[in-house]
């Protein structure tokens, strides 16, 4: 097997797998695959509100590195010069745009409430049934907090 | 008058091939029967159609056979009152898990991620003529650990799991392994945190918490979890 | 043929604490050892056992195993066999450090010894004070030993078939058990196990009665398949009804709640065991608790709108003793009688819970039948330990504790003189195919199509026979309807018919072959019962309300072929110290 | 010797990136809060102000940091899901391997921009 890379590999195997995230990988557990159905079905699988949370920590995430290279594009055009800060300006200034702009702040608002749950998480804090189903509802209330007050600061 | 319950219930049975189904029941409930729990009525079903397929056997919540996605939640049937599930009472077999038939999976993999953290204590010394000493605090850290009953309910509720079921511990198998870990009497904690340091086995934790959501004996593996790394964390300096 | 066909060491039937523990002991002695189980090992019967294991470790109160001798004899009602006794009394200190040291994580002192509390039936200093003899795991011992046995022999890379199904043991001519035939539940297919001995360790049967604290699994496999192999069952007359399985349901509640102080009320809120057992109280032995709150059930006492039960009260110990001691009894009361006992008495009544008799066996563990030359003649190659043996340890009534106890005791006894007859056998015999073909038959006959009596309704008829004719109390009457019923149902058992034929995991096949050893086990109880004319112990016939020695201090024996019953001595002289005579028996 | 499955795997990796993962989490949670809130209660006006704000030397420090920790926190972050996700390990070396270039052209961007922009 190509992927299969023991300890004593070189560096560039090593890089290799650290790369593809994949380590000398142990035989599979499961040695007899059998066709045999699987029940995995998410939309029929009821999620507890942790998992939903967990979730969105994700989608946001993934959504806030896209945006990453704009962000950085419009900081560098706004620094360049007067001509690029007032494009910057004016490219923001429409109320669709700065709507964009509202969910962005969301979308990493979210993230960053749902992190610090996990970081809270992390360090024992909370780590119990109920007080993790209330943590998990509260970053949802706290965006949704978030959303009014950014929406009042940035679209009035 | 007696009452009725609506079931549908995921059907698959290899021999008679095909794919599998959601088939409908339809259950009387006598009047002034004792409360019911979920397996009770699914005894009855059986009782109608025999080729109904389940696990069970301890019928009280300590054996962990029954355990099954009810109205799509992880719960094991004999302490799931009928009265606390909405009709039509939906039951699914365990989530992501090989379908054997009908509700039954093949927890083989299961079984292995729990092996795999070596769950038996570990101690070089020569045997002591009476017991290895404990003191009651050092035995309450095995509380909320030694409980587990195997029903795999936390494991097939974890993306994690669902994802990299054969790389993944899972969260009954680290729980189990940190059972160990924090046994005072145990001495290979060094050997069991080093094999726990790797991207999978217990790292693809993201402490999404399902597992302890779903637990139907109220243990807590994100905890122990949480307990692992803070060993590892606390091993570096 | 093309039945697939296994060659090992030993095979041990059942997976729970006696099956594991002999498996341990087997696998430790470098044998290649096979266990079939027709449940993953920790589904076991064995993982619902609550209150704890017995041994004289004098942690908590001063104690000997002498002592616990006294108690366990007198608790048998004198029908226990006092060397098995005293062997068990005596290691069991022993073991249970060495189970201590496998990681069983019991309930610990301040000074870091085990924890031991009261529980029924023992006394210190042969009659005397309570005595506390119980190691616990908080409630949970049997979940905590079981989980603990099966890590061990993971570790032992004992050879496990889980989800197997013993159907019969495979004797010779010779009559020498070489074997057994087995089906993968999984795959419907049958399997021959060839072993130079056979372990039958397939625990109780009190799933012949309608309201248990027995598991589903419970069916008494073991007891079916030796009876069938023309071998006897003892003392089946003699089931214990255990004072508290909650009301409606009979789970268990362990008596270990009223070792930690919890006792009994009727409607009136009056203590009655009181009247009963006035010095040992809520503590007495688990016949008469039972046969008490029958006795309050009976004039009207019973609580609720029905009458149908008494309160078991616990709210007085405080909640942090509850939560700390008895978090399992808390968390059923909570499932089952929807309350929390902290605060609400629990609900009990009295359910079947354990079958003192089963397959002779002598204190190695080896089956002992009268085929040739004396009842204690042994079955080359077969043994048996735990529930479906019956060594005899608990006679006419066992004392609470001592269960785990005997598994632990009796599956490494089996399993050390296992590996000891290896040693002087140490070839496999040949199995014949007309012994598979014979065992066969048990399997194909639920091939058979068209209508018939359905499983779940024998079943059904059967177990509400059993109910009804061999309870708490029996009478003549009662008992000779029974017998009637029962052997008419047996005879019906050729009409039960299966409509599901498939192979994978087909569970209704399984129940159905459950049934036909659940049926041995009842006619065995019945035709027992209905003969002993006498009380003693968990035997309680209200026409012959005494014991009687002279005529019934012996062990019955129930052979299948034409019903037969015959009768064996107890053996009255332990190995190294005075016997203890009969006598009259109150706590 | 016969080496045992469980020893196999281990790369002592898990551990590092567990917690490289939650250190730039505070860092870009804390830099990134402070940004968003200053922009929102005080929108630069004029392109003055603005550089004088981004480009001080302390906000130029913090600023390069913040992309340092976002920038690693996205790498384990999104090799997270891929390893989830992304079973085919073809469509994985792609696809991760799109992701850290791309990462990396941000980071010398960046780079750029705060070193080069005077």
């Amino acid at each position: 097997m190509l992927f299969i890379i023991n300890d004593n590999a070189g560096p560039i195997k090593k890089a290799f797998k650290y790369w593809l995230c994949v380590d000398i990988l142990p035989p599979p557990m499961n040695a007899a695959p059998q066709k045999r159905p699987v029940y995995l079905n998410l939309f029929q699988i009821r999620l507890p509100i942790g998992g939903m949370v967990s979730i969105l920590h994700r989608v946001t995430g993934v959504l806030l590195v896209l945006a990453l290279p704009l962000a950085v594009f419009l900081l560098q055009r706004s620094l360049e010069s007067a001509a690029g800060f007032a494009q910057v300006s004016a490219w923001l200034s429409p109320w669709p745009v700065r709507v964009l702009l509202l969910l962005l702040a969301l979308t990493f608002l979210q993230h960053l409430y749902s992190g610090i749950r996990h970081l809270l998480l992390d360090l024992d804090i909370g780590v119990d049934r109920s007080s993790s189903r209330n943590s998990a509802w509260l970053t949802l209330v706290a965006t949704a907090l978030s959303a009014v007050a950014l929406g009042w600061l940035i679209l009035a | 008058m007696s009452t009725f319950r609506q079931f549908s219930i995921y059907r698959y049975d290899p021999d008679a091939g095909g794919e599998p189904r959601m088939q409908s029941y339809r259950l009387e409930i006598p009047d002034g029967s004792r409360e019911l729990m979920l397996l009770d009525a699914l005894g009855m079903l059986k009782a109608q159609d025999e080729s109904l397929a389940f696990r069970r056997s301890c019928r009280e919540g300590v054996c962990g056979s029954d355990g099954m996605n009810i109205n799509g939640r992880n719960g094991l049937a004999c302490i799931t009152p009928l009265r606390s599930i909405k009709d039509p009472v939906t039951l699914r077999p365990l989530p992501g898990l090989p379908v054997i038939r009908d509700l039954i999976v093949d927890m083989t993999q299961f079984y292995n991620q729990y092996r795999a953290v070596k769950p038996w204590l570990i101690n070089h010394e020569p045997e002591p003529e009476i017991e290895r000493l404990q003191t009651p605090a050092e035995r309450d850290q095995l509380d909320g650990l030694y409980e587990c009953i195997l029903c795999g309910c936390c494991s097939t509720a974890c993306p994690s799991f669902w994802w990299n079921p054969d790389r993944f511990l899972g969260p009954a198998a680290l729980l189990q392994s940190w059972r160990f870990l924090a046994d005072s009497r145990d001495q290979a904690t060094a050997e069991r945190l080093d094999d726990l340091e790797d991207p999978y086995r217990l790292f693809r934790c993201h402490t999404i918490m399902n597992c302890s959501d779903v637990c139907p004996k109220n243990l807590n593996p994100t905890k122990a979890i949480g307990k692992i790394k803070a060993a590892l964390m606390k091993r570096v300096g | 043929m093309g039945i697939a066909r296994r060659r090992f060491d030993c095979l041990v039937i059942g997976a729970g604490g006696g099956g594991l523990r002999a498996a341990l002991q087997l696998a430790q002695e470098d044998l290649h050892v096979a266990v079939v189980s027709k449940v993953f090992p920790t589904r076991s019967h064995t993982v619902a056992a609550q209150g704890g294991i017995n041994a004289a470790l004098g942690n908590a109160l001063p104690d000997n195993w002498h002592w616990h001798m006294y108690d366990t004899v007198k608790g048998s009602d004198y029908l226990g066999d006092q060397d098995a006794i005293e062997y068990m009394c005596r290691v069991a200190p022993r073991l249970v450090i060495e189970l201590e040291h496998y990681g069983v994580p019991f309930t610990r002192l301040d000074n870091g010894r085990i924890y031991q509390r009261a529980f029924g039936g023992q006394s210190q200093n042969f009659g005397g004070d309570q005595a506390a003899r119980t190691c616990p795991a908080a409630d949970r011992t049997g979940h905590a030993l079981l989980h603990t046995l099966y890590q061990q022999n993971m570790r032992a890379q004992t050879h496990f078939f889980d989800e197997y199904f013993a159907i019969d043991l495979l004797r010779d001519e010779e009559g020498f058990v070489v074997g057994a035939l087995v089906l993968d539940i999984e795959s419907g297919e049958p399997l021959v196990i060839e072993a130079k001995t056979t372990l039958l360790a397939t625990g109780g049967a009190c799933r012949i009665f309608r309201t248990s604290s027995n598991a589903m699994i419970n069916t008494g496999d073991g007891i079916g398949m030796a009876l069938r192999a023309g071998l006897p069952a003892q003392d089946m007359e003699f089931v214990q009804f255990h004072p508290t399985g909650i009301a409606g349901y009979g789970m268990l509640i362990s008596e270990g709640v009223r070792g930690e102080g919890g006792y009994l009320v009727n409607k009136d809120g009056e203590r009655f065991m009181e009247r009963y057992a006035p010095k040992a109280l809520d503590l007495a032995s688990r016949d008469v608790v039972s046969r008490s709150i029958a006795i309050e059930l009976r004039e009207g006492r019973g609580c609720g709108p029905d009458g149908d039960h008494v309160l078991l009260k616990v709210d007085h110990l405080g909640a942090d003793l509850i939560k700390k001691r008895l978090p399992g009894i808390r968390e059923s009361a909570m499932h089952f009688a929807g309350t929390d006992p902290c605060e609400v008495p629990i609900p009990v009544a009295p359910t079947a819970h354990y079958s003192m008799g089963g397959i002779p066996t002598n204190l190695h563990g080896q089956v002992v039948a009268p085929e040739r030359h004396g009842p204690e003649e042994a079955v080359p190659g077969l043994y048996a330990a735990g529930e479906c043996a019956c060594v005899s340890v608990h006679g006419a009534n066992r004392l609470g504790g001592n269960s785990l106890l005997d598994i632990i005791v009796f599956g490494r006894a089996a399993g050390e003189h296992m590996a000891e007859y290896i040693r002087e056998n140490p070839y496999n015999r040949p199995v014949a195919d007309e012994a598979v073909d014979r065992a066969m038959q048990g399997l194909s006959r639920w091939d058979r199509k068209g209508d018939g009596i359905s499983v779940a309704d024998m079943y059904d008829r059967m177990s509400r026979v059993m109910e009804q004719n061999c309870s708490v109390f029996r009478t003549e009457e009662v008992m000779a309807e029974g017998v009637k019923r029962i052997l008419e149902l047996e005879e019906q058992l050729e009409d039960v018919r299966l409509s599901d034929h498939s192979r994978t995991f087909n569970t209704a096949r399984i129940e159905a072959l459950e049934l036909g050893n659940l049926m041995e086990v009842a006619v065995a109880t019945m035709l027992s019962a209905a003969a002993r004319t006498e009380s003693r112990g968990a035997h309680s016939h209200v026409d012959y309300p005494d014991r009687d020695d002279k005529n019934w201090l012996k062990h019955t024996l129930y052979l299948k072929d034409g019903h037969v019953l015959d009768y064996k001595p107890v053996r009255m002289r332990p190995l190294s110290v005075e016997a203890f005579p009969p006598k009259e028996r109150v706590y | 010797m016969k080496i045992q499955p469980q020893y196999i795997g281990s790369t002592r990796r898990g551990l590092g990136e567990w917690f490289a993962q939650r250190v730039s989490a505070v860092v870009a949670a804390a830099f990134g809060l402070y940004f968003l809130v200053a922009l929102c209660l005080a929108p630069p006006t004029d392109l003055e102000t603005w550089r004088a704000w981004v480009l001080g030397g302390g906000m130029r420090l913090a600023l390069g940091l913040f992309f340092a920790a976002t920038l690693i926190h996205a790498w384990i972050g999104m090799r997270s899901v891929f390893l989830d996700y992304l079973k085919p390990m073809s469509l994985r070396l792609v696809v991760s391997t799109a992701t850290g270039l791309g990462l990396a052209v941000i980071a010398l961007w960046v780079a750029a921009l705060l070193l080069g922009a005077v």
